[in-house]
């Protein structure tokens, strides 16, 4: 129990202080996972949309697919990005293993099915007058696509939010392909394994406080949009 | 492995990167010779697999029958021998099986006789090696799926705490126990009972990645890297390391 | 050179799985025409004014628009051909962004305002106090009628109304006439509009195509009678019309068969002898409206618990001095009656 | 002892926002009547309904159910009370389902099946074409219905609808006011029923209700002048009816306000001499309907843009020779004239 | 590239030989999760209700936190019910620690915010008449619940599917509150931390293949729940 009080007192402490190693796996976790959720939001929103716009032969097969993903490991995904990113694997010479850009490629793979799966089941609960109503109005296929998303905006802000929570909380992929490399590739959530495995709980602890803190912040300048 | 120039990259096990030897130590080394290095602390087993998939150029390592097969298969190449540690057998202060004093082989058949809770680490880490080695030391099976072993599957420290919640016994090496000793306020519930055996040495290696397997290997640099371990500086400055007031490592470089 | 007709319909049959919801033979609609669509519910209406818009197409048959087959998405659909659906959807906006919404896309952004202003006072609805509002925040009839503003502020080519007076109350519904009206002079629209209020219908458009059970009935003002049809060993069957009363008909092609009878078949004094057998019926009056297109008056008349329809020019009604809740007499021969 | 009230208002308010939708000073419904609300777009009249629910308490006042003071969820109102909403909302399930609801929530599981098929057979929906289909399948019109039957099936004591006949065709119409009628008969149902079809309202209901801002107007049928109204030096204003006709009355209390005036104050012929400064007016007659309750012949007359509306009995239509399209000349005192 | 052939190849030998070990993790990870899955919908399914459903003060400050909870790193969570739960902390007596009990306990928690702000996003977007019209026909506030969690259980799939993902792959909670003991309480992802952290990347591989079949069984088993 202490170690969770003083866990906290130490949070305050080191954002306080502007420890420089909280402070530089604090930014590595932003950048990568900024990078992470655009690239997914970006793939996954189109994808979830044209799921649960349209009724095609396979689809009920295919959100299996897709919600099966969901259930994908995140060490099993570090282990398929480090295959191919490793030195022997194909995508050995872009030098992608032990940096950022291997982990947000790990992770758009983590929040692809998130985001894709959760578009798709709120646009599919979209009143099916909408589609008649846009089309009636002159919408061409990208206003649809557009207006669409917009008209389930709450849906789609919570399927970004809990691929953000994934993607923000995933250890397994920043270990593997990342390496945990301090000053460099060391995340929040594997500096937080890092301090649990030396034992240091309270260590553990101020830092998931400083992550929740950071989830925080960000979902606060994300509330706005929940204005009706 | 990584893009910088004089950058080396370095797999490690997770006893010396948690006990803090390299942020003391690779500052220093940076200094004398101007190479940038990095490293990712995993178990043993993944630190030999990246060395042999050549994502990294230099390992520091401890399990030296797994390092010799190693270097015998053609992923390591010039094996040198740093410093080391020790192994120590710890249990409850009352010591149900009565183990305190005795020798490891005795200690691990008494162990054995009384169906005493023993916990493993069982993630084939330098340590855990080493433990089954004990273990074949005795002449008897490993006891695999024995009731009272408990195999956690974790690093030390966890490790250590599942014995404490368990009431057990265990191996650690001296640094991890020194770490949980003091997280106890030098009160800990498990005391060390069996130690100083020879076989119960715990020796740190670094390996070169052997060029012929990684051409892209940056073995000169690794091997700069195993002098400058070797060499008298960085001896003096292991032998100088302090974790909580107690040394930890022997320097041992020939 | 455009063709002249805005619709044409070649054998088009639709279903929904296998059940035919629209089977129309031939279907020609003129530019600039107003058309309106009646026929009971679930006889293929909506269906028909979706298959307008393209967003679906039909299992067989064709579709020309202006002339040509067309798909949805090409310009000239979607910028040209707007539907006010049967349940409007309003998105989930201001009313402002709801009636500019098509403006928008159409990348038409100088007048919006005044646009939207205009159309939003065509269907009633003051801007000041409308505008801004959420969509939520209106009744029934003021969506309906947001709804419908949102099609007007677009000044379409073609105009699909399906039931735009339904939960509306009189006043705009005079107005949805008139702005139905005016978007024909002052656009060229062609307009077709699904209605349920026969005489609303009836003052604003051209012709009324009647359906039924998806097929067209023949055009013109008519009385069914939907049977059950009892058939007696003279090949005369007769439907009880309640009270007594019975319609002859010869031949029903089934018991079940809808009789059909021209407003122009039912008279009200006896026909001259012959030889040919008469339905003799009697009924009250119940409703005289004025057509104001023909200056004729159509009478509905009670007959049991049928509604029969007829046309009366209105000297005649001076003349006869009928009113409403007055018993009159009916005739029609059998022969007249055709079958749907 | 039961009050002989079901429901009674007493300086009901109630806003939506700082926007007052409804002010009813007081309002008391009999058991077992059936009470029309008519109204413009947006006067309160659903608001009335859901007020009537107690989904929703007024913001000031208080609405006693049975004489008593109700809250939702308590049985008497649960169990009692059934409201078809304005847009009827289906379960994303079938059509049996639906009907079938309400009566599962009762636990009133034994005669479900025949329950359900009674309710639709009232609607018009053959069970056997209906029953299995999925909430989707269905026209606008058959929804309508099908939401209308899932309250039907519930017998129950308090039968509030919001238009039940919006995109309803006029042989379901029928069925429906035949389904009120009976709800009445066989269960004493009170009915409270909006539409904006004044006529089928006018078939069914007991007394109505006119709804305009929220307040209620005095009971009858009336011809609604909306103004504006110029003020004359002599205390008498006039508001222009297009056509070069002016109704005049005394003192509007607003340049907007709404004048309300009796169809018994109109009249066909001219008032025997007095002092008193008449209204004449031309018009056209454009409907004449038979009220079947009262047997007197509602007759539409349009004086310029506005639809005046007055009372002739039979007799008279056939002495004077009324027929739409005939010209006519109405009187009205100004003193007639009351405002809203 | 090569181990993710050989970790397929040894998934199909793993699953049709019966390997005991693997069907002991197996075992586990199905006990475990199913049982905090039950936990976290029976909690988080009327919560989310009742968020989605009404509307009050501070509505969205709650959701604010909500969604930060979405950001709660899983070895955070098992940081916290380790301190509970450890023989030191207040509820040591009940001898959660390592077993599968306290495992369940920590994965509710991870669950319980999806399931939650998940469901109350899926409820806000149920059109508004609903609740008026279930009124109307008689339903008490339990049907009114129970309806409308049906009405929009496409959403609610769409929730618990994404828990369930992120229950089967979380490693944080099972690693620190069951301490990955074999035969005990590792789980199929604790397996594959273990042998990935071993270097024995195919068999981690392997053992990622059998989570992911039998989390398509599971998705496979929900689909009929989509069919319209
Ligand atoms: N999605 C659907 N699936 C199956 N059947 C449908 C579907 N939509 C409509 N139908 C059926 O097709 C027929 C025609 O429907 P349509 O909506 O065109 O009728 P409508 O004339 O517009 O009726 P209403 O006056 O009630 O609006 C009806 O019998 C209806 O039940
Ligand atoms: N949720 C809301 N928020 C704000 N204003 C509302 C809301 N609902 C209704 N109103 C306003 O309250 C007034 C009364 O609405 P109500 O729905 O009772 O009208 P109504 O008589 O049923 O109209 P209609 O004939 O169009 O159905 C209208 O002015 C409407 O704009
Ligand atoms: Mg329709
Ligand atoms: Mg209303």
């Amino acid at each position: 129990m202490e170690f969770i009080i003083s866990g906290v007192v130490q949070a305050i402490f080191l954002l306080a202080s502007g420890d420089s190693s909280t402070w530089s796996a604090v930014a590595v976790t932003l950048k990568v996972s900024t990078c992470s959720m655009l690239m997914s939001m970006a793939a996954g929103l189109p994808c979830g949309f044209l799921i649960g716009y349209f009724d095609f032969r396979g689809k009920r097969a295919l959100r299996t697919v897709l919600d099966t993903m969901l259930a994908l490991p995140t060490v099993f995904i570090g282990l398929l990005v480090y295959a191919f990113i490793s030195n022997q694997g194909p995508l050995g010479e872009f030098n992608l293993l032990f940096s950022l850009g291997g982990i947000a490629v790990g992770q758009t793979l983590l929040a692809f099915p998130i985001v894709t799966a959760l578009t798709a089941v709120t646009i599919e609960a979209i009143d099916p007058q909408l589609k008649l109503t846009l089309i009636s109005l002159g919408a061409g296929k990208k206003n649809i696509l557009a207006t669409c998303l917009w008209e389930v905006r709450f849906g789609i802000l919570a399927a970004a939010v809990t691929a953000y929570g994934r993607v923000m909380t995933e250890v397994g992929i920043s270990m593997m392909v990342g390496g945990n490399i301090k000053w460099h590739t060391r995340t929040i959530t594997t500096a937080i394994a890092l301090e649990t495995g030396k034992g240091m709980f309270a260590n553990g602890i101020a830092l998931g406080v400083v992550l929740i803190t950071i989830a925080f912040g960000v979902n606060l300048s994300l509330s706005f949009l929940r204005k009706q | 492995a990584m893009a910088s120039e004089k950058g080396l990259m370095m797999a490690t096990t997770t006893s010396t990167d948690n006990t803090g030897l390299l942020d003391y130590l690779m500052p220093q080394f940076k200094k004398d010779t101007g190479i940038a290095i990095k490293w990712t602390a995993t178990g043993t087993g993944k630190a030999l697999k990246l060395g042999q998939r050549c994502d990294v150029d230099v390992l520091l390592v401890h399990a030296p029958p797994a390092e010799k097969k190693y270097i015998d298969a053609g992923y390591g190449k010039n094996r040198r021998e740093i410093m080391y540690n020790d192994f120590v057998i710890i249990g409850p202060d009352t010591d149900p099986a009565g183990i305190k004093g005795k020798n490891v082989r005795d200690a691990l058949e008494t162990i054995r006789k009384n169906k005493a809770t023993f916990v493993s680490r069982g993630d084939d880490s330098g340590t855990n090696k080493k433990e089954k080695l004990l273990w074949n030391a005795t002449g008897k099976p490993l006891p695999e799926k024995e009731n009272w072993y408990v195999q956690a599957g974790q690093g030390m420290l966890s490790t250590i705490n599942v014995t404490e919640e368990r009431q057990g016994y265990t191996m650690t090496d001296r640094g991890t126990y020194i770490k949980y000793q003091s997280q106890k306020q030098d009160q800990p519930m498990l005391k060390v009972l069996v130690q100083g055996d020879a076989i119960l040495l715990n020796q740190y290696s670094v390996v070169g990645v052997n060029p012929k397997n990684c051409p892209n290997a940056k073995y000169a640099l690794a091997m700069e890297f195993s002098d400058w371990m070797a060499g008298p500086r960085a001896q003096k400055l292991i032998g100088e390391f302090r974790l909580l007031g107690k040394p930890l490592f022997t320097p041992n470089a020939k | 050179m455009k063709s002249p007709l805005a619709y044409h319909f070649n054998q088009v049959e639709h279903y929904y799985g296998t059940n035919k919801a629209l089977d129309i033979k031939e279907l020609a609609i003129p530019r600039g025409s107003i058309t309106g669509i009646a026929g009971p519910n679930g006889s293929g209406k909506s269906t028909l004014l979706k298959l307008m818009t393209f967003a679906e197409s039909p299992r067989f048959g064709e579709i020309l628009f202006n002339g040509k087959k067309e798909h949805l998405f090409s310009p000239s659909v979607r910028f040209e051909i707007s539907l006010l659906t049967q349940k409007p959807y309003l998105l989930k906006r201001t009313v402002f962004e709801n009636t500019a919404y098509g403006l928008k896309i159409r990348k038409n952004s100088k007048d919006i305002r005044a646009r939207v202003e205009e159309a939003l006072s065509k269907v009633g609805l003051p801007f000041e106090d409308f505008a801004k509002r959420r969509w939520h925040q209106l009744s029934g009839g003021e969506a309906q009628r947001v709804a419908l503003a949102a099609r007007l502020a677009l000044h379409p080519q073609v105009l699909l109304l399906d039931e735009p007076t339904a939960s509306v109350d009189a006043e705009s519904a005079a107005r949805i006439r008139d702005a139905s009206l005016a978007a024909r002079r002052d656009w060229g629209t062609t307009l077709v509009i699904v209605s349920h209020d026969p005489q609303w219908l009836n003052e604003i458009s051209d012709t009324t195509l009647h359906l039924f059970e998806g097929k067209a009935v023949k055009p013109g003002r008519n009385t069914m009678i939907p049977g059950p049809w009892t058939t007696q060993p003279n090949h005369m069957a007769f439907c009880d019309l309640g009270g007594g009363q019975r319609f002859f008909a010869p031949d029903p092609p089934a018991r079940d068969a809808m009789g059909l009878i021209s407003a122009h078949d039912i008279k009200l004094d006896p026909p001259e002898k012959s030889r040919e057998f008469t339905n003799q019926l009697e009924g009250i009056v119940t409703h005289l409206v004025l057509d104001p297109k023909t200056a004729m008056v159509i009478a509905s008349i009670r007959v049991g618990d049928l509604m029969v329809i007829t046309l009366i020019d209105q000297q005649t009604v001076a003349a006869s001095g009928l009113y409403p809740g007055r018993v009159v007499t009916l005739f029609a021969r059998p022969s007249a009656v055709t079958w749907l």
